[in-house]
């Protein structure tokens, strides 16, 4: 009886025991749970109709391919690579200009950020640059990056670098002003000194901005790479489905589309994860 | 005349993991019109849920909930509601607020602004019709709360811990207001605190509650609810019989309240 | 100076030519004494931007437009050599659909055209269209590379598409050329590649650069003497399959030393025509000013010390 | 006396009365003015660098031009326009393209993100489709949406649309979640019905979060339109720099971005402006 | 010993319209060492201005302030603070937070470990050393913060509203405990509370402070925190004497804080 009522919840079938109570739940949002019933027959009803779609050739493939093929071009990439790279070679170029642009962007914007939220002088001086930059799309940077750093790795990277920088800048920033004046003081009071209150106090304290900071960045950084493959690169996913589009092989495209809504919704919920095991006080001060 | 009758009213609410919560058993009672009742009891003892039965929001497992000989399915406007803060519209004018429940049925707009004048006077708060919510303190929002429950002329008004979120002074005022409005439109109140002090002034009644199950551990009939009506409230509240009850009522809510604490962790505190 | 390492060239894909024997011999890097590092572009001014960036050392084949807005806008590069001459693989194809031919061309006023801005190609389309008397201004145009011109043009979505190499091919199955390379000679268009240097890399290894030419004209007279033999290696190096190479070298035509510095090319022809470019641009306003004078960025002593 | 007081503090000078009086201020926020003093100074230092910069002819004009050049290239343009469009032609043509697609970004993502606020039912049978294409940024799109429109403007705006819709929805969704219960049981006895509800209560309760929505969604959008007009555009301001990019124009490259982060910075404004007034009560309830 | 002196205190503000503020007018005290001094007074009136300034945070405009002897600039480990919560350190455990002084001095492992240990024993958390703080309830972590400001051995404890944010049956646990620090380490204590039975129960001395400009209105000293250590806080608290008192110093308070609310805004509540 538990097992069963228990499973029923789980697949979503039944709901609490407070929710069978209620005589209104329209406008009571909790007692809407998630549905997961109806979203499997969701996913069931529309994997059905793409896969009749396609068998009945209703649609032509040059605008939606057949998930099988799809699938063949994906057993077919991850055997033989596309254009000179492996599949995985593609997302390792991808994600490793990421990494670099990010981690770049963090050691930069974090302490400067700091910096601002600490000193009325840095805050000054930088409040002018960072509100001018931060509302440009990086994109736009894209011709004035290759006329300064060419068409190679630096040049991605320095597009990534820009997309992370002002997002890290305001986090910190954030970061350090959320820090409550109480807890200043009361490590003064404990006889710590400035720099054990920047080291022990601030910086933990503003930890939680700054993941905050992180998981926004890495979601415009995974665009941004995509966007600025589409320009000049000889590899990556933006640049597997950008080459792909201009030999109209629509399969290969909506694979690339896939993989990288996949590796998209995985970076975030690692980096959730990451936060769930690296700042567990989260929410909870 | 509108009694309510609560009868053998029961809540058992299901578990996730298969266990059931018996969060009220066989509660009974009844009010006459007009009569203020005040609930008092640990946290968890089911005040809201009972409350909660009666204005409409939730079918008890067992027994029933009649108004007026009528057996109640569902909210409605002969109930009214007021809650902690933070359940007025905030997009709406203090005037808007009031006039909700009368718009919401289509009565006619001069006998809507009629009430809410009427209303703003009551509440001591005829400057303020045009000001948005949020310009006002706490102790003025729930003055609006009451004009607004009282707009559509309920029979009876439900209040889960209406001046909890009040400081100490303004929560004294309103008490006296709130006494007031009893006495000039003989609604039915009930009434959840957690403060035993504001209970004893304010009910004319007084249930205390235990949990698990929830039931009325013990009722109280008590006369400062119609002394405040004419006499100082500190001089009430400083009488030695009110002190008195005030302890003995105190005494059994915190053995209450230890009981259950000790139950969940091992530390008090 | 020191010698470097590596020496960074630009080039193009699918853009077979004679000097990929070498490429692929390793030629270079043998006689150079250096590591060549052989990077991919798909317009010339990409290389123009990555040689000012000092990213990329020599062009290889690097259109003549892209080599004329660059010195127009600044650039410190010089041309040194000329690297294949072409003009049936660069030009514009006309939709079937559309119906357009050099009679009713101003039809096109009003309709979309891909071009890629700033190259060779766009040079030309712009020089028909005033042939033709077509205001090039009243036309819908589109800043496309060729390759996604191919896929516009088959879905329909041009009315005409400029572009070159195996993007050209495709159009083609799609439309027929609106004015053939012949006619376009006889209004004076010449389509050539030049081989570009950044100045400051020239100035510091001047023998790396007249290498550099040596190795290069060898490779064009030995595919010269012996096409049959070196078309498979050209093919594979370019990226094309034997067929599609093959049709396209038999359109290009890579001159030798002498040819080079004759009148007809580095001798004075180019760095007129060069000049004539230029103007026809600041006359249609893509560029906001010429040199008065190009042959200080056309450098022929470089090869005139090849052996 | 406080003429000149009020000024000071008005310019930045001052400090108030609290912060003069602390004896410890590293670390304690509260006491990190504006340090307005210090922006006007960093941007005249800005630009007395940049223009001795190019004065001195520091810098080649190709990498970075003379303030002269770019300043040149705005009155050119603003009086003779760039390629056949003139300047407020192409800041129009971006505005429409992120107005269109916003618009039906929000006519499309706010109902739908009220019914799975609102109905077990649509969350469960939107949630995956949600989950799956929010991750994915709008301009990995590009190919598909070519091959299924062109190149046209219906191409542009169905990718703004796109990077719209998602995060409306999910503002959407999150405003009705925000609905306090106590709200909606009071309307309930007040004797409100469901539809008065929906559009009383819950309406009015969300139009903070979606408008918080909107302007991430506007800012989503500036970024997109900007890439967009990269690839296949006559007009837009991110055509603009494109094309003077192929020229190597880098004064109009440079007056086009800056041109779009000023574009950018207003629409930012405008929205917050706009919020203050719609939504007097936000933050404040 | 470690008398703190207070001598002609004043604290003038300068608001950004040129105007100023005199949040304290020339205050004068002296504790000696051990005394408990608890301070009440309405919003405004100025305590936290005080406690700020003997704990070094902010300098007088007028007046020095001196422990042992020695005038005061800025703040010290000699001086502890307890605040009203959220000055935890949720990054670190229970103990880690104890030891947050000691480890920043330098201390040796061995002697923080120790005085860790009997720390968490002293306030009754021997089982919570290595929980997070932000897995503790409301009054647990109150008392870590007690522990974290002991495990210094400051001469003086600064208290502004420690129990402000707690319900009243832990707060009632937990004035206990300070009786009980207070009476084992001999530490001279201020304390700033708003609950007026807190103030009268806690405090050996007394002070009623009174707004514009901030000064000390009314002194008393008191005997019920010394009963507090050996009788049963609520049979003290029912006291006919401590009603009295209770009475006379509410009285005193509501009157000032009607004037303040009568000079802010028209309508009260
Ligand atoms: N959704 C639910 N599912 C299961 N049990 C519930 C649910 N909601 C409340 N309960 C149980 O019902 C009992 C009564 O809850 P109720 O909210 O009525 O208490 P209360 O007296 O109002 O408490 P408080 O004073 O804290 O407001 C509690 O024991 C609680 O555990
Ligand atoms: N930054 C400031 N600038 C000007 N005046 C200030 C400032 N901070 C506080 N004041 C003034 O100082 C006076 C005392 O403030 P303080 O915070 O000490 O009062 P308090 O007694 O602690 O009040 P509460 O009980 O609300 O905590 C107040 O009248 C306030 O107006
Ligand atoms: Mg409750
Ligand atoms: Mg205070």
């Amino acid at each position: 009886m538990t097992l069963i009522q228990t499973l029923k919840h789980k697949i979503g079938f039944g709901t609490d025991g407070l929710t069978k109570r209620k005589t209104v739940t329209f406008g009571d949002t909790t007692a809407v749970s998630d549905g997961r019933m109806w979203s499997f027959l969701s996913v069931f009803v529309l994997s059905i109709a793409w896969y009749l779609g396609s068998a009945l050739e209703l649609v032509n493939p040059i605008f939606w391919p057949a998930p099988s093929a799809v699938w063949d071009q994906f057993t077919a990439i991850s055997q033989d690579g596309y254009r000179n790279f492996s599949l995985w070679e593609h997302i390792w170029a991808s994600l490793y200009r990421i990494f670099v642009g990010f981690a770049l962007g963090c050691l930069i914007g974090i302490p400067l950020g700091f910096a601002m939220g600490l000193s009325e002088l840095m805050r000054g001086w930088f409040d002018p640059i960072v509100e001018f930059f931060r509302p440009i799309p990086p994109l736009a940077f894209i011709p004035l990056v290759i006329i300064w750093s060419g068409i190679g790795e630096r040049s991605k990277i320095l597009l990534l670098f820009f997309a992370a920088l002002w997002i890290m800048v305001i986090a910190a920033r954030a970061g350090v002003g959320s820090v409550k004046l109480s807890k200043i003081h009361a490590a003064y009071s404990l006889g710590a000194t400035k720099r054990q209150i920047l080291m022990h106090v601030i910086l933990p304290n503003s930890l939680p901005e700054i993941f905050t900071g992180m998981r926004v960045a890495m979601g415009i950084c995974w665009g941004t790479v995509v966007a600025a493959e589409l320009v000049a690169a000889e590899s990556g996913v933006g640049f597997m489905i950008m080459a792909a589009s201009k030999f109209l092989a629509t399969d290969i495209v909506v694979l690339g589309v896939i993989i990288v809504g996949l590796i998209g919704y995985a970076i975030d919920i690692l980096m959730r994860k990451l936060e769930a095991k690296l700042i567990p006080w989260k929410g909870r001060a | 005349m509108s009694d309510l009758v609560v009868n053998d009213v029961s809540m058992v609410f299901d578990t996730p993991n298969g266990e059931q919560v018996q969060a009220l058993h066989d509660v009974s009672f009844s009010l006459k019109q007009g009569e203020l009742l005040s609930i008092l009891g640990p946290s968890g003892c089911g005040k809201s849920t009972l409350l909660n039965i009666i204005a409409g929001f939730l079918a008890p497992t067992k027994g029933t909930v009649a108004l007026a000989s009528t057996e109640l399915h569902g909210p409605g406007s002969d109930r009214g509601m007021v809650f902690q803060q933070g359940a007025l519209f905030e997009w709406l004018t203090v005037a808007e607020n009031i006039s909700f429940g009368p718009q919401m049925k289509g009565m006619p707009k001069e006998k809507i602004d009629e009430t809410v004048d009427h209303l703003l006077q009551t509440v001591g708060l005829q400057d303020f019709g045009d000001k948005p919510i949020y310009e006002l303190s706490g102790g003025m929002q729930q003055r609006v709360a009451l004009a607004r429950c009282l707009a559509n002329d309920p029979d009876v008004i439900l209040m889960d811990e209406p001046l909890g979120a009040l400081d100490a002074l303004t929560r004294e005022k309103m008490q006296s207001l709130v006494l007031k409005l009893w006495k000039e439109t003989g609604k039915t109140i009930i009434l959840i605190t957690h403060s035993v002090e504001e209970a004893l002034f304010l009910g004319e009644k007084l249930f205390v509650m235990a949990p698990r199950p929830g039931r009325i551990k013990k009722q109280y009939s008590l006369p400062f609810a119609d002394a405040g009506l004419t006499q100082n409230p500190r001089d009430i509240k400083a009488s030695p019989e009110f002190i008195s009850t005030r302890e003995e009522v105190l005494s059994m809510i915190w053995e209450m309240e230890e009981e259950i604490m000790g139950l969940a962790t091992g530390t008090g505190g | 100076g020191d010698k470097p390492d590596t020496v960074t060239v630009g080039y193009f894909l699918e853009w077979p030519t004679a000097n990929q024997i070498a490429q692929v011999e390793k030629t270079y890097d043998k006689v150079m004494g250096v590591n060549m590092e052989w990077r991919a572009f798909d317009s010339g001014t990409a290389m123009s931007a990555a040689m000012a960036s000092g990213d990329v050392d020599m062009a290889y084949s690097q259109g003549l437009v892209p080599f004329t807005v660059a010195v127009s806008q600044g650039l410190p590069i010089t041309m040194v050599g000329i690297a294949v001459s072409y003009a049936e693989n660069d030009n514009c194809v006309v939709s079937e659909k559309s119906g357009i031919t050099q009679a009713n061309a101003k039809e096109l006023e009003g309709k979309k055209v891909a071009v890629p801005f700033g190259t060779v190609a766009h040079y030309k389309m712009l020089k028909v269209m005033s042939h033709l008397n077509v205001d090039s201004t009243n036309i819908h145009l589109l800043d496309m590379a060729p390759a996604d011109s191919a896929a516009a043009i088959a879905r329909g979505d041009v009315a005409m598409a400029c572009g070159w190499g195996g993007a050209l091919r495709r159009m083609k199955a799609y439309g027929d050329v609106l004015m053939s390379a012949e006619d376009q000679e006889k209004i004076g268009i010449r389509v050539f590649d030049v081989i570009s240097v950044n100045n400051k890399f020239a100035k510091k290894h001047p023998e790396l650069v007249t290498q550099f030419l040596k190795v290069t004209n060898d490779s064009n007279s030995s595919f010269l003497q012996n096409p049959e033999k070196y078309q498979p290696v050209i093919a594979k190096a370019s990226g094309l399959n034997l067929d599609d190479s093959n049709q396209v070298l038999a359109l290009f035509d890579f001159p030798l030393k002498d040819a080079q510095l004759s009148s007809d090319w580095m001798g004075g022809t180019v760095q007129s025509y060069t000049k004539e470019v230029a103007d026809f641009f600041v006359l249609h306003k893509q560029i906001p000013k010429a040199l008065p004078d190009y042959s200080a960025s056309i450098d022929s002593s470089f090869y005139q010390k090849v052996d």
